[in-house]
Order: C-alpha cells, then structure tokens, then sequence
C-alpha cells in the first residue's frame, strides 16, 4: 500500500481534521490510528505522540492500543504485498504449500509477504493477494509467477535473475 | 530392593558446576551414616570410570550439554532402579541452560573469538565431545523418578530425600529453586 | 455498611458489602495464591491462580473478582484446584527466562516461593527460551523482561496510584510486554517519576533496583494499601 | 421519511423496475469480485450501451448468490435465471438471454431458504431504493409508529430467534434484560467482527445487504430503550465498511435513522467502529473495549454487559445475522418464524460452505437440516476419489464432525451434544486428504496468535499446546504428549478468563475424541495417515 500523496503538514492537517470530527475523544483513538496510517502508511512515533498530546492519553497507552491490533505497522510497508489467506477453507486447500512457495519467491524480489485471516473467498480457496489482487485457487506456480510479473512491470530494465 | 544387600547409591555430575555435589559433602558426619546405610559405589568423587550396573539410587547433577552427557546420562538410567534429578541444573536447565537463549554459534564466537576454533568445535576431535544445540534437562531426555531443586540443593534435602527413598518413601515436597 | 457471613474452607468468615472473596479470606488469615492481585489496586483477574470452588455454581471464579455473598460456601483448596495452580505455576516458568540462582530476588520472589509452597519440583513443559530484553536506562531501576510475568501489578501502580501512566502493555498475547512511553528506553522516559512504586510491588525480579545486593531486594506491595488509607480515610500512621 | 413517503417510494421504484426490458444483477461481493465480477459488469454496462438499450435493460449489482466457487455469478432478474463463471465476452450473450443459466431447481439451491438473503441475487446493496422495493424499512415502521416496545421485546421473543453469534442465546430474553434497565444512556452495537478464519457470512450479509441490518438495530434500538447504535466492523473486509457507510448515509438522508424517525421523536444514531484486526474482539467485553479506544482485552464478567457494558451502560449486542432476521420477523410476525427451522431453534442458518467439497459458497437453510443434506444435496459431495471425513463448524471455537455423525440436525442442541458447536456459520469439508492432527494444531496456532495475552492459561496454555501440536505433526510426538494435551485442555476450559481460552482447546478434544488413531499413528509409527504431516528425517514432499 502505498502512502497517500501530499505533503507532511496537509497530512497533519487531514489528523487534525479527523480528530477534531471526534471532539479530541481518547475513545477514538483507534478511528484516529487508522486514519494515520491512511495518511502516513505506518505509524512512527513522531505520529504516536502527536496523537497522544492531542488525545490526551499517555504515551503508552497509544502504543499498547496500537499494537494489540494486527492491522497496524511500525514500518513502511514493502513495495510489494502478497497475502496468502490462512482461513481454514484455504489452510485445506493447501494454503501451506502456497505461502511456502510465496517466501521464495519473495526471497528472488522485494516482495513482503504476509498471512491473512480470510479474505472472504473461501468458495475459492486457496487464495492470495497480490497488491490488492485476489487470485483464486491459486498454485505455488501460479502465486510466484504472477509476484514475478508484477516486480517485473514496476522494475523494467534487465536484471540479475537469482 | 533386594533385601540380601546394602542399597546402592551413586551420584553423576553432567553439565553443571559440581556445587550440588560440594553440598552433597556438607553432609558431613552423615556421610558416615550415609556410608553404612547404603553402599556409595559411584561418584565424581570417587576414582571409578564406569558408571557400574544395578544401581539402586543415582543422584545426577547438571544438564545434558553435549552428546557425552546424552550416552552417559541414558546409561544412567538404564542401569538405575531410581533416578534422582539433583539440583537445579538437572531440574530446569539453570545457569547451564542460559546458553539456550543465543544461537549455539553465537556463544562459541563469544566465548573463542576465534572462527577457525569455533568452526573445530562444531566436527570436534576425540575425545571433545560435540556440544548439543539446545541443553536439556534430564526429563527431555529420560524418565526421572524424583526431582531435588536448589542451586545448590542443601544438604539437609539431600539427606532427606535419600533417606525417604531408601526407605521406600515419598520424599518431603515444597523444595525452592535457587537458593 | 452491611456486613455478609460465608463460609471459606469450613470456617465462617464476615465480609464487609463488596468486598471480593480474596479480600474475605485474607483477613480471615486464609491464604489463597495469588500473583496479580495487589489490595488497593483494581483485579485484572489475569494469573487465575486465586480460583476457587463455589457451592452451587459449576464454574471456578476468580476470588479477586468476585464479590462475597450472604451464605456463600467457598472452598479454596481442593486438589483439582492445587493440580491447577501448579499447572499455571509451570507455564509461567516455561514462558520466561527465570533462572533463580542468578536472579537479584533469589529469595524473595513471589513466583519462586509459590512454587515451592505448591510443590512444583519441576516444569514438565518445554521451556521456551524466548529472546527477551533488558532496559537498564533507567539511572536507579532496572526492567528484565525476562522475569516478566505481566501480572500488570506495575502498570497498574503507576496509573492508579502515581497517576503517571508511564508504564502500560504493549504487543498481544504471547509477544505482550511492558513499555515505559512509546517503548523508549525507560531512562528516557518524560512521564516516569522515578518514584519506584513498580519496582516495589513487582512480584519476580523483573523490575529491580540497580546497585543493590540481593539480600536487599525484598520486596513488599503493602505500601499501596498504606497510601489508599491516607488518601481515602486520612490514616496515615 | 414518513409512512407515506415510504409506501410512495417503495411503490415508484417497483414500478419503474418492472418497465425495465431487464435488470441484469451482477454480484458484487468479495468472492465474485475476486474472480473478476467487475470485469464482466463493466463488460455488460458497455454491451448496454453499444445496443443502444440505456433505458430498457438495467446493469445493477448485487448482493451473494451463494455459489462462489462458480462465479463470478450474474442474475437476469426478468428470467429469473443465474449465469455462473461468466466472463467478459459473454456480455452479449447474457443480454440477450442465450447463456446457458441454472435455475431455481438447481441442486444448490433447491435445500436452501432464504430468509436474510432474501435481497442478495434481487437488490442492489448501493441503493436505498431497491431495499425499500423489496419491503425494506416497513418493518421499522411497524415498531416505530405501531408496536411499543414491549410489543416489539414480545414479537422477538416469541418467535423463539436464537442469536447467530455462536453459543444461541435467546434474543428475546437478552433484548429484554437490556430494556429492564433503568438508564437514559443505553447503546445498541452490531458485532459485525466475524474473525472465524473460514467465515464469510457475516461479511456477505453486509456487503449484499447492509440495510437490512440497519433496520434491524433500529428497531432494537427502540425495544430497548436506546439512542445511540454502533455497528463494530472488521478493518479487513473494506467492502463491507464501504457498503455500510454508504448505508448509514443513505438511511441518515432518509430520516430511517438518526433523527426523528419516521417524524416521531424516536432519535437513533447509527456511528462505524472500525475494528484493526483482533480475533478476541469478536468477545462481547472485548469489543467494548475495543470501541472505547483501548486494547481489546475482555473484561471480567459479571457485569455483563446489558447491565454494564459500554461506558458501563446497559448495552445490546447482536451479530449481524441475528439483526438481519428482525426485519422480517417483525414484519411477517412470530409465529412465521417459529415455523421455520426447528421447534426449539426456528428460522435459518447462513453456512460458509467451504473446503473439500465440489460445490462451495454461501448456504441458507432451515436450522436442523442435516448436516449430510448441505455437504451431500446441496454442496455435491467431496471430490471424485477421496472420502469424507469431517466437517468442521464454530471455527476455532469449535470441533469437528465426523462420518459416523453426517445425519446430525445443524441446530443449537444437537451440535453441543457431539462435542462442537453451530459457531457463526462456517463448515468446512475435509477429506482423506486432511490430516485432523494438523487441523488442530492450526486451530491451535490461530488461538495462540489471537491470545490478547491478559491471563495465563490462555495466554501460555495455547503456547505449550501448540507446541506439543506441532511436535506430533513434526513425528517427533512423546507417548505422553495425549495426556499433557488433555491437561492443559481441562486447565484452559476451567480457567480461562474469557471465551477464547475457554473455547481454545475444543478442537484438540474433538479431534481426540474422534480421530485419536491419527494422533497414535503420528506419536507411535511416525506415519501421518493423511500424508500431510512432514515427518522428521523425511523427505520434503
């Protein structure tokens, strides 16, 4: 996912506008972290304790909530996300096998990959995420061929093949 | 126990520092009515090589480190009646243990800062023995009878839970780790 | 106020309206094993050691949470609830790093001492080793995390009683730890006191005191009961 | 709005649908969207424009019609016919009538009733309009200006609607200990967090048809007594959020929520909470917690929460299928509902049917059809060659049931009594294929990661359990190991703080119970039987 556009201080402008729709209520402190990381991509501490001031909630307590949640990252995200979905629909359809091939492949070419809970395709399992694309009854060769095309189509130019 | 001889009692030290075996000698003057109670035919302490046959009670100090204490404590208890965990080493792993929290390698580097000395040790020449990745209690590796905890164990619970076996007794519970 | 009689492990017991049933039972002189309950602190209810049976109900309840009741009949040893508690007792060995022998409450450590007092000789689950961190920042305290069993004593000393918030849990479940701020070296910290009421009421030697021999590192939670009394009723001596 | 706003409404948009040449509905939800439903609507819209036929045939979406694993799935709402794997070029030949299509009698459909799917196929979830064509909001109409609300507490109750959350605790009775309380702030919240990996229903519902949701938290809204509704969504089904947000905004414009509904001084706001991925959240104190900004961490109970529960004020919580069945219940009346389903759990049950099955997707039938009619009649049976050997319901909550139990009635009872549970909805079919010592470590490794790790038992029980799990399916199992599962099972379900840990071990117990020669054969031959498990010292498969 890549971070909106724009620059830092109409960012902070859009926060502020979002927590201020929320009358500076500690109890939106998770609308308030989503709408950070719609911003930002990721949530720095810088972000955590401009929060906390404006919320006014403990540092800590930012951070605790923050990082109870899965959906929440510390980090900027890769160029490249897959997901492989680890619902039990999926895990019996061989989902295993799918994010193994997956962490291979992303060991070849900057992409990050990560586990999903269910993507709601579970008539269709297996299924994987590529940058926001689902494919359905996806293979090992079908996941790693497609994270190959996609590297390939946003690094044009030759290079080294691993 | 065979009724015709004295119980035999041994004691083995693996991957510990041999202070449960410094306190097992603060017995002191019970040593002697250790001694005549059972037959001691086997210790560090003791100039015997083999670990014998038929031992009734065996005290096992330390944690399984490398392969040698891995054959000699498997040895143990095949050739053991009871098998006593003795101190905290044996227990829980302990300070022996605390190696389990880096990387094998990681430790020899620190240890040896020599990679030549750290890649020897990893294939070593007889008779070093190889070091197991993970240190084990005994119980990872062999049925335990009893546990002793304490670093060391002190000797007052060491005579207590010999005595209780000899006797065919539970021994007395509520023993602390550390000390 | 209304004062209610029940009966704990066969004997009968007076509690005042809303008291819990670990209060009841511990000013009755009755010692139900406890991690995470501190009095004068609000229950998380997070170790479960201090489940007892209750006559008529099928369920185990947790004496720090619930409330003692008129003719409430309440049994807190049985051996299904020892075999329990030294279960719990084993997993939280398991979970952390607790070496006693090179720890700096070898001695006075409330985990260390449950354990023997429930005859828990050995651990039979394998030990994690989980990588774990050391804060040593802080120019008068320490924070081993390894020792940490987040019973929330701290977290919940530093809000309620300081007021300060410095500490709080971060992460979920088996990556849960305590933080200082936003997880910055606690020496760092711009919300910490420094008044040292967690390391005080911290049960293992996960906070500590630097620069302080073992022998001295007894610790003791009945301070928090000390300041609620000043506080709430002016009792101060 | 008002009554004859509605009435007017309702009857203009019938009227200009039934002069449509057609009404061509394109599902619009994840599964199809995942198997390129936007393409094929696109395609439709263009094939209506270049035939010139704007104003004769209509390209709409709509909501799940239940056949994922063929989609993506599009309805002629004149022939009353369903297309599946449409693609792209057969724009035309959908338009004109001349794909091939199944009807009503297909065997997927044919077991199936559906209650609160009864829009998705029909309604577009974007338009207001269509929900209230099909009836929609008349229902609130009714509770607001004709029932009071113990008439409404009286409708729920006596139409015996059990709560599709999991465990089916009686609507009625809850509605009515949350309306007993004496309290001028009171909260109504929709757990829309449907976390069970293998669970889509909730999601489907939202997405196909979010109004119908609405209508049913505002009349709950009104039996009980409160002003304020939250609806809890998950942060990881963006479309569903997206279609309730237009929702709200659509019912809000209308006055059917927020102000002065239907012109009475009934006032009923409806806010988002947008959950950030916790599994423990779908726990009701947990997602209190959650929507006041904190760790979603369960609270002890009691209180529970109609007494105590937001803010600490008395608070409703229903899941979505559970608010989407009021609708028609207060329309249609209790003794409608009662009929349906079985006597002691009436109405109907959405499934995610899923797994090693040949037809999967989104089933609606009777509570008490058996368990055989949906995997057999319904979903065709396992794959050619392989052999059925259980299905799994109530997710990670749940247990497994097997062969020997097929003719089981999906019901709250029954499924308790073979050691599982009808869980929110999700049943997944495994085959020889599956290995149940692996299934429960997975389960097992879910519950680990979505400990919230507040107290012992579930926080390092569900690391040790694992851990044993994983070294059975790794063929390095102890003989012991059956045992030590067995105890840390006892010792979570005893002490567990709150219905994660409680519910943790279930699916290692029901596995033990009925596929223990499979642990066996992994602890003592070293075999797994399913040849899933890569054994130690084997090699890779």
């Amino acid at each position: 996912m890549i971070p909106a556009s724009g620059n830092e201080d109409e960012r902070l402008k859009a926060l502020d506008a979002v927590m201020a729709g929320h009358h500076y209520s500690g109890h939106a402190l998770i609308e308030v972290l989503h709408a950070a990381q719609k911003e930002w991509g990721y949530l720095t501490s810088g972000l955590m304790r401009h929060i906390a001031r404006k919320l006014r909630l403990p540092p800590s307590r930012v951070l605790g909530v923050a990082t109870f949640y899965h959906l929440f990252r510390f980090t900027s995200p890769a160029p490249h996300e897959a997901v492989v979905c680890m619902g039990t629909a999926c895990y019996v359809q061989g989902a295993a096998n799918l994010l193994d091939s997956a962490r291979r492949a992303c060991a070849r070419n900057g992409w990050a990959v990560t586990t999903g809970r269910c993507v709601g395709s579970c008539g269709l399992a297996p299924v994987a995420v590529c940058d926001g694309a689902a494919m359905s009854r996806a293979t090992p060769a079908a996941l790693s061929a497609e994270m190959e095309r996609k590297y390939d189509a946003a690094n044009p130019g030759p290079r080294a093949r691993g | 126990m065979d009724l015709n001889r004295r119980p035999r009692l041994a004691t083995a030290w693996l991957g510990g520092c041999s202070g449960c075996h410094m306190s097992f000698l603060d017995l002191d003057e019970r040593l002697i009515d250790l001694a005549a109670a059972a037959d001691i035919c086997y210790s560090p302490l003791m100039d015997i090589k083999e670990f014998p046959e038929a031992v009734d009670i065996a005290l096992v100090e330390g944690a399984v480190a490398n392969e040698d204490h891995l054959r000699d404590l498997r040895t143990i208890r095949a050739r053991s009646k009871t098998l006593i965990a003795f101190g905290d080493c044996a227990v829980t792993g302990n300070v022996t243990a605390m190696r389990n929290l880096f990387p094998l390698e990681n430790i020899l580097e620190a240890a040896y800062g020599d990679p030549a000395v750290v890649r020897a040790l990893s294939a070593p020449p007889d008779p070093v023995p190889r070091l197991l990745g993970r240190v084990l209690r005994l119980h990872d590796v062999v049925e335990v009878d009893w546990y002793l905890p304490g670093c060391p164990p002190s000797a007052d619970s060491i005579f207590e839970i010999i005595t209780a076996v000899l006797a065919g007794k539970k021994p007395p519970g509520g023993r602390k780790f550390g000390c | 106020m209304s004062v209610h009689t029940l009966e704990i492990d066969g004997r009968m017991v007076t509690a005042l309206e809303g008291e819990t049933i670990l209060a009841a039972a511990e000013d009755a002189g009755i010692f139900i094993p406890k991690l995470c309950a501190v009095e004068g602190l609000s229950a998380p209810g997070a170790c479960r050691l201090c489940m007892v049976e209750i006559a008529g109900q099928n369920k185990l309840r947790a004496a720090c949470l619930t409330r003692a009741a008129e003719g409430m009949v309440v049994r807190t040893e049985t051996s299904a609830l020892r075999e329990q508690r030294k279960l719990l007792v084993e997993l939280l060995l398991a979970e952390g790093n607790h070496v006693c022998s090179v720890c700096v409450v070898n001695g006075y450590c409330e985990l260390q001492s449950l354990a023997a007092a429930l005859d828990v000789d050995h651990v039979r689950f394998t030990p994690r080793y989980p990588a774990r961190t050391i804060d040593l920042s802080h120019e008068r305290f320490g924070l081993d995390h390894n020792r940490c069993i987040l019973c929330t004593r701290c977290v919940r000393a530093c809000d309620e009683i300081e007021g300060a918030h410095t500490l709080d849990v971060a992460g979920r479940g088996r990556t849960a730890r305590i933080i200082t701020d936003l997880a910055e070296p606690w020496g760092h910290s711009e919300s910490c006191t420094g008044c040292g009421k967690c390391v005080r009421t911290c049960p293992t030697g996960a906070l500590f005191l630097k620069n302080k021999p073992a022998a001295e590192m007894k610790k003791d939670s009945g301070f928090i009961r000390q300041i609620i009394a000043a506080r709430r009723e002016k009792i101060w001596i | 709005m008002t009554p004859q706003i509605l009435a007017r409404a309702r009857e203009a948009e019938q009227d200009r649908q039934s002069r449509l040449r057609d009404r061509i509905l394109c599902c619009t939800v994840a599964g199809c969207l995942s198997s390129g439903a936007g393409a094929v609507r696109r395609s439709l819209e263009q094939e209506v424009e270049r035939q010139g036929l704007g104003g004769a045939v209509e390209i709409a979406g709509t909501g799940c019609m239940g056949l994922c694993g063929d989609g993506p799935l599009i309805r002629s709402s004149k022939r009353d016919l369903i297309y599946s794997k449409v693609a792209p070029g057969h724009a035309p030949a959908v338009i004109a009538g001349a794909h091939p299509a199944m009807t009503a009698d297909h065997p997927f459909y044919k077991g199936q009733r559906r209650l609160v799917l009864a829009n998705s196929g029909r309604a577009d979830p974007e338009r207001i309009r269509d929900y209230i064509a099909a009836g929609g909001y008349e229902a609130l109409l009714q509770a607001v200006t004709r029932m009071t609300p113990d008439e409404i507490i009286s409708v729920i109750r006596r139409s015996g609607l059990r709560g599709r959350g999991g465990a089916g605790y009686p609507a009625g009775l809850k509605w009515e200990l949350v309306a007993r309380q004496k309290s001028p702030v009171k909260y109504v919240v929709c757990n829309a967090d449907e976390g069970d990996p293998g669970a889509f229903m909730n999601r489907s519902v939202l997405e196909g048809d979010p109004h119908r949701v609405l209508e049913g938290m505002v009349i709950a809204g009104r039996a009980v007594g409160a002003q304020q509704g939250f609806i809890y969504a998950r942060g990881e089904s963006p479309l569903a959020i997206e279609r309730l947000q237009t929702a709200i905004g659509q019912a809000r414009n209308e006055r059917l929520c927020g102000e002065r509904i239907f012109d009475t001084s009934f006032n009923f706001r409806i806010d988002l909470r947008i959950g950030a991925g916790a599994y423990v959240c779908g726990e009701e104190t947990a997602l209190i917690a959650s929507i006041e900004g904190g760790r979603g961490q369960p609270r002890p109970r009691p209180p529970y929460p109609p007494e105590s529960g937001l803010w600490g004020a008395p608070t409703l919580i229903n899941n979505v299928e559970t608010f989407a069945n009021v609708p028609a219940i207060v329309a249609n009346g209790a003794e409608w509902f009662s009929k349906i389903g079985a006597p002691a759990s009436p109405g109907t049950k959405i499934f995610a049917l899923a797994g090693r099955v040949a037809r999967t997707g989104l089933v609606e039938v009777p509570v008490g059809t058996s368990l055989q009619t949906i995997i057999e009649d319904i979903g065709g049976g396992v794959p050619e060659g392989y052999e059925f050997k259980a299905a799994q319901t109530g997710g990670p909550a749940g247990g497994c049931i097997p062969a020997s139990a097929l003719g089981v009635p999906m019901d709250y009872d029954s499924l308790p009594a073979i050691g599982t549970m009808m869980g929110s909805g999700g049943l997944i079919v495994m085959d020889s294929s599956t290995c149940m010592v692996d299934i429960a470590r997975f389960f097992m490794e879910f519950c680990m990661e979505e400990s919230c790790g507040k107290c012992v038992p579930c926080r390092a029980g569900t690391v040790q359990m694992h851990s044993i799990l994983e070294r059975i399916t790794r063929g390095e199992g102890d003989p012991r190991d059956i045992a030590r599962l067995m105890e840390l099972a006892d010792l979570l379900q005893n002490t567990s703080a709150c219905g994660l840990g409680i519910a943790a071990p279930n699916p290692v117990i029901s596995t033990l119970r009925y596929f223990r020669e499979e642990y066996e054969s992994h602890i003592h031959a070293r075999r797994c039987p399913a040849a899933r498990c890569r054994m130690h010292g084997e090699a890779a498969a």
